[in-house]
């Protein structure tokens, strides 16, 4: 078994809405190794984001625990857990709210290293540079404000920044939902590129199959707070076990004939 | 929640509100510096109080409290007397009980206010309605600056203009006092202004916001006349909630006719507190305040109950909800 | 002009504000019990296009031309008069979000009747009947009892049947559904699609708007293809897919990603579409197109016939034929 | 937010297509340096602001000084601008102390208060728990008491003096900015960013104050732009009950009350203040209508 980075043991997560208790998470036990991704699918209101925040220890788990290289997140001090964030870093679903409106670009990805008070501000401000220019902005751009730049440009920035810190995990909620077609391809390339450059250990949240499919070599399914299923990539999709799995994967419609 | 439920946990913080209501204006009048009495021996010279003795005065706040009652002990008994609607006679008004007065003077600014938001929406929902329909056109943005010189203007000044035009150069309306149905134009109408640019203003947004909305668009797709549309779906959701804002408006008026009564003369109630306050008549003073207080929280709760019936979404809260969102 | 078309739209031409031509030359045909697909991404102008034909846009928009002929009538001549008559009686619309596009604060019962007595099909009796069989048809169990509901009492997928059905109670011609399952998942959206596959089966037109290109293969006969305003592609549904002609047809199939297709190479558009008030002169693709030859790309580009029932506006796709 | 709506905001974009980096304030201001009409109140509040400071040298005559041989003399007249009034005090010098009241107790207790809402509405509505309990009871004790009414109490108090007024009129305003502070930092909170923030491994402080303070700023500011005239109103009308500062520091609401009172005698006592009056606020409000359309010009906020 390869090494193993974080851990997600029976972590449960209860919400206390008006209506009463909502089980969001119920029961879910999870690894991502080094260097691996893990695909999570699920549709809407499945748990999967309450997932993500949770092995980010965004979130404290109702029950259960989340350990991120030997370090129980439930158990550590705020500051020290603090100190652990920069080796894990997160990407969003909508990349305009998730990047700070009052920053530049550059600034937005500068703000990470900034934190953590990584090189003085020139050293930073040639690291955020590369950085963009990695992810594909042209650097020419990197004073402009986030909401100068289109949809897919800052969900690059967003991606920039998340590996300002040069993170070992790399949680990616639905990052190319809010995205065209022809954009979200890009985007894919882009994760790609990175993995295979980076080394990067990814967990990736989609609810599109295909996409999951593409990117990930283990993936779970979850269904109204569960893991219903979890193998390796090529097995799920071509001997799906679980009843609800298949149901997923026979309501996808192919585009190109079979 | 039921109903019952939610007016039941209002209730109580409405009276725990009035509780902290009346511990705040009795602890900060107790360290007002001077007293009636004081004042009055100060005065006594420049104003006349209808020749009531200011001994017999303190004599008769001695009889109520008893010599040297501990302030937390007067507050009991103040508050003993509250709870069943009595609050004990007036110093300024020696002869007179603060419930008789309050029972008196809060039907001439109950008047005042109720006319005055009436008035008020009757201008503001046309109006608002109209501007919103024609969005930035002449009309819209003229209309605007009429309501912005409302919104800024406060009531007493606007009484103000208003007397110098309808009394004192057109001589067509008294300039104050209350003798009759004539001297109500004035006050009305100054007080309305101001709650009218209010409405409008909400009554636009309201109303452009609702009109943005696909179910509308969605109801002109189904071949909805425009009048029909205008008033079945963008007017009627843009209306509900208006209550909120006309609600709390009407109790800011009920209490804030002072200004409008102290220019023109109308003895209202808050008339009454304003010179309760410059003579230092604790009980009038505290009786008003509570009485204020009551009246400002008892309409924001029914403004509360009629938005929940108005809107089905909150009316059935926790009905139906069987799926989340 | 193709004579059973039941909807033909000619060069239609919409514009926003001063210089914003959100839709330019638009034409295409839909006939009786087909469906069409008008698939593009946002801001190609699909949405724009069917709002300009049912009448319904923003205030800040304007038709500067082009023709809709439905049933011998141009729709787009008539006056808003004539439109309202054939609007949600002869052709209905179906929105993406049924949380959005019904009223909150009414009924279904209300929703769902107001235009039977709007148009005078019927009573208020007879329309409540009606409304409650539509309800039944398209799936809402008990559907006496769920007509009192307000639409948020109702679960996604049930709420977007249920605006189906509001579309459908008319009995219209021409149904136009803007993006239809975009707002649901996976497992409703093929139920819905079903749904809406039996209308089409009992003779009703279809429009269909989105940017699924697999959801366009499941329902969609024919095909047009939409970038930055204009028409690109136009071609029957399977052959488009198949065989794309158009450089950006090509670029949004190799962009497509589905299950299956792990070992298939993506091969993404480059850049992002172009702002529409500083569309790039000539052929508007041509800055992202791979097969880009300058100055000919510069040129306006005609829409050209390549083939029995395909057309594309690429003069490459013609030295190829 | 439909294809359509997407397109008509791209237009309105289009209009500034230059790619210049500005950030929001930048822009705000630049949009509110358009609006004519703000603009030109903010040049008119700003002469306003230098004639009160400089008072003294400005005004014709002291404030206390009676010319006896001019009583109830009327505009225009010899010596007198705008006349005089009762006994023979010049009425143009009255409205400049006048103005030095109105701005140092409005000047005064929205700056009071937007210290205090700010503290304790960035407090209350990043940390929650005692500091948010503490103040939603406390606001809602003062919802249950009409401001003025306060006001009014609170200068039965503390006396008849400036201090008192900016005080009295500062703690009666404070209560609800703090409750909008709250709401602007409870709806930022809620945004990926600050999400984002946490994730990067930002301390509490830090979010507050560099990431969700400036993002609040702007409703904040437009509150407390329209706040600034219904303060100038407030003293006005504590001075028409009687309660303003104590005579003969001339306020604009005893004036007015003043004028009231002769009002077939001698218009002109109140007509001056009252016209001035109406300026003041009406340019404070123009402010307040640009700071709003500034950072909000789609229109969307009441």
């Amino acid at each position: 078994m390869p090494d193993e980075l974080v851990r997600a043991e029976s972590v449960t997560k209860v919400f206390r809405t008006r209506a009463g208790e909502v089980r969001a998470v119920d029961d879910v036990s999870l690894t991502v190794h080094r260097g691996e991704t893990l695909g999570l699918v699920g549709e809407s209101g499945s748990g999967k984001s309450t997932v993500a925040r949770l092995m980010m220890g965004l979130q404290p788990c109702t029950s259960g625990r989340v350990v991120f290289d030997g370090n129980d997140l439930g158990q550590l001090p705020a500051r020290e857990l603090r100190v652990l964030r920069p080796r894990m870093q997160m990407v969003f679903q909508n990349p305009y709210g998730s990047l700070l409106p009052h920053f530049s670009a550059i600034g937005n990805v500068m703000e990470p290293l900034r934190l953590h008070e990584r090189g003085d501000k020139a050293s930073r401000r040639t690291r955020a540079l590369e950085l963009l220019d990695l992810v594909g902005i042209n650097t020419h751009n990197a004073e402009l404000y986030p909401r100068q730049f289109s949809g897919g440009q800052q969900q690059r920035i967003a991606i920039a920044r998340a590996l300002a810190l040069e993170p070992d995990l790399l949680v990616c909620d639905e990052p190319t939902s809010s995205l065209d077609v022809s954009i979200q391809a890009q985007i894919l390339e882009l994760f790609t590129d990175l993995r295979n450059r980076l080394g990067l250990s990814m967990l990736f949240i989609s609810h599109n199959l295909a996409v999951v499919e593409r990117l990930a070599d283990r993936v779970a399914v979850m269904n109204k707070g569960q893991v219903v299923e979890e193998s390796p990539t090529e097995t799920l999709f071509r001997a799906p076990q679980d009843p609800y799995t298949r149901q997923l994967l026979s309501a996808v419609l192919p585009v190109r004939a079979e | 929640m039921g109903l019952a439920v939610y007016i039941g946990k209002r209730l109580v913080r409405l009276v725990l509100s009035l509780i902290a209501v009346s511990i705040l204006t009795f602890t900060l009048l107790q360290l007002a510096p001077g007293n009636f009495a004081d004042l009055q021996r100060v005065n006594s010279g420049a104003t006349n109080f209808g020749g009531v003795g200011t001994e017999s005065m303190v004599g008769e706040l001695e009889t109520r409290y008893g010599a040297d009652v501990p302030v937390w002990k007067q507050y009991l008994i103040f508050m003993k007397g509250a709870v069943v609607w009595d609050f004990g006679p007036s110093y300024k008004y020696a002869s007179r009980n603060v419930q008789d007065i309050i029972a008196e003077a809060f039907p001439v600014s109950a008047t005042l206010a109720l006319l005055a938001v009436l008035l008020a929406l009757l201008i503001a929902v046309p109006v608002g309605v109209f501007a919103a329909l024609r969005q930035n056109s002449k009309t819209d943005h003229g209309t605007m600056f009429v309501v912005t010189l409302g919104h800024a203007l406060p009531s007493y000044l606007s009484a103000a203009f208003m007397i110098l035009l309808f009394s004192a150069t057109l001589k067509l309306l008294p300039s104050g006092g209350w003798n009759g149905p004539k001297d109500l134009i004035l006050p009305v109408l100054a007080l309305s202004l101001g709650p009218a640019a209010v409405l409008a203003r909400y009554v636009r947004s309201s109303m452009l916001e609702t009109l943005r909305e696909e179910y509308v668009t969605a109801a002109i797709a189904k071949g909805g006349p425009r009048r029909t549309v205008i008033v079945r779906h963008a007017l009627r959701n843009s209306l509900i909630p208006l209550v909120t804002v006309a609600g709390p408006l009407l109790a800011a008026l009920m209490t804030g006719t002072v200004f409008v009564e102290a220019l023109l003369r109308i003895p209202g109630l808050g008339l009454y507190f304003a010179n309760a306050a410059a003579s230092r008549d604790m009980p009038l003073l505290m009786g008003t305040a509570l009485f204020f207080a009551l009246i400002l929280m008892v309409t924001n709760l029914a403004v509360d109950l009629i938005y929940r019936f108005l809107d089905p979404r909150i009316r059935t809260v926790g009905g139906v909800s069987d799926d989340g969102h | 002009m193709n004579d059973e078309a039941l909807l033909s739209v000619r060069d239609l031409r919409t514009t926003f504000g001063s210089s914003l031509t959100a839709v330019d030359g638009v034409s295409f045909d839909v006939r009786r019990g087909q469906a069409l697909a008008i698939v593009g991404e946002s801001g190609s102008g699909k949405s724009v296009t069917m709002r300009s034909v049912m009448g319904i846009l923003p205030r800040t928009a304007r038709i500067t031309g082009g023709q809709a002929y439905f049933g011998g009538r141009d729709l787009l001549a008539i006056g808003d008069k004539e439109l309202r008559k054939i609007r949600g009686r002869e052709i209905a619309m179906v929105f993406q979000s049924a949380m959005e596009a019904m009223n909150p604060t009414l009924t279904l019962e209300r929703q769902l009747t107001e235009h039977l007595i709007w148009h005078g099909l019927c009573n208020k009796a007879e329309a409540r009947k009606r409304a409650v069989r539509a309800l039944g048809d398209v799936g809402i169990p008990d559907p006496e009892k769920r007509i009192r509901t307000y639409p948020f009492q109702l679960s996604g997928g049930m709420r977007q049947r249920a605006m189906i059905a509001m579309a459908m109670v008319t009995e219209p011609d021409l149904l136009i559904a803007d993006e239809p399952t975009t707002a649901v998942d996976v497992t409703v959206q093929r139920q819905i699609l079903d749904l809406l596959k039996g209308l089409k089966d009992r003779g009703t037109g279809v429009i269909m708007i989105t940017h699924d290109l697999g959801v366009a293969r499941y329902f969609c006969d024919d095909a047009v293809v939409m970038y930055a305003g204009r028409v690109v592609e136009r071609a029957p549904m399977a052959s488009l897919l198949d065989d794309p002609r158009h450089p950006y047809t090509v670029g949004l199939l190799g962009s497509s990603v589905e299950v299956g297709g792990r070992e298939l190479a993506l091969r993404p558009i480059p850049g992002s579409p172009p702002d529409l008030s500083r569309r790039p002169v000539g052929c508007a693709f041509h800055p992202r197109c791979p097969r880009a030859e300058l100055p000919r790309c510069q040129t306006e580009q005609e829409i050209l016939t390549i083939g029995p029932d395909r057309d594309a506006a690429c003069w490459k796709v013609t030295v190829d034929a | 937010m439909t294809a359509t709506e997407g397109i008509s905001a791209a237009a309105g974009e289009s209009e500034q297509a230059e790619r210049a980096a500005r950030g929001p304030l930048a822009r705000a201001w630049s949009r509110f340096r358009k609006h004519r009409l703000a603009f030109g109140s903010l040049i008119f509040c700003s002469l306003l602001i230098i004639t009160a400071i400089a008072a003294p040298l400005i005004a014709p005559y002291g404030y206390e000084e009676t010319d006896i041989q001019h009583k109830l003399a009327g505009p225009g007249s010899e010596g007198h601008l705008l006349g005089t009034d009762l006994l023979g005090r010049d009425i143009l010098s009255r409205l400049i102390y006048g103005l030095q009241t109105a701005l140092t107790v409005a000047f005064g207790a929205e700056l009071t208060a937007l210290v205090l809402a700010l503290a304790i509405g960035l407090l209350a509505g990043y940390l929650g728990g005692r500091v948010e309990s503490l103040l939603m009871a406390f606001t809602d004790v003062m919802y249950a008491f009409p401001s003025y009414l306060f006001a009014v109490v609170m200068v039965t108090v503390l006396g008849r003096s400036i201090f008192a007024l900016v005080v009295a009129i500062g703690i009666a305003s404070w209560v609800t900015q703090a409750r909008l502070v709250r709401a602007q930092v409870m709806t930022i909170k809620e945004r990926e960013y600050v999400e984002a923030a946490r994730s990067m491994g930002a301390k509490g402080s830090t979010i507050a104050i560099r990431y969700i303070l400036p993002n609040a700023i702007g409703p904040i500011l437009v509150t407390t732009s329209f706040a600034i005239p219904a303060a100038i109103a407030a003293e006005a009308g504590l001075a028409l009950l009687g309660l303003g500062v104590q005579p003969p520091t001339p306020s604009w609401g005893a004036m007015i009350s003043e004028g009231s009172r002769y009002l077939l005698a001698a218009p002109h006592m109140l007509v001056a203040p009252a016209v001035l009056f109406a300026l003041t606020l009406l340019a404070f409000t123009w402010i307040g209508d640009g700071v709003r359309d500034a950072f909000d010009p789609s229109g969307e906020q009441r």
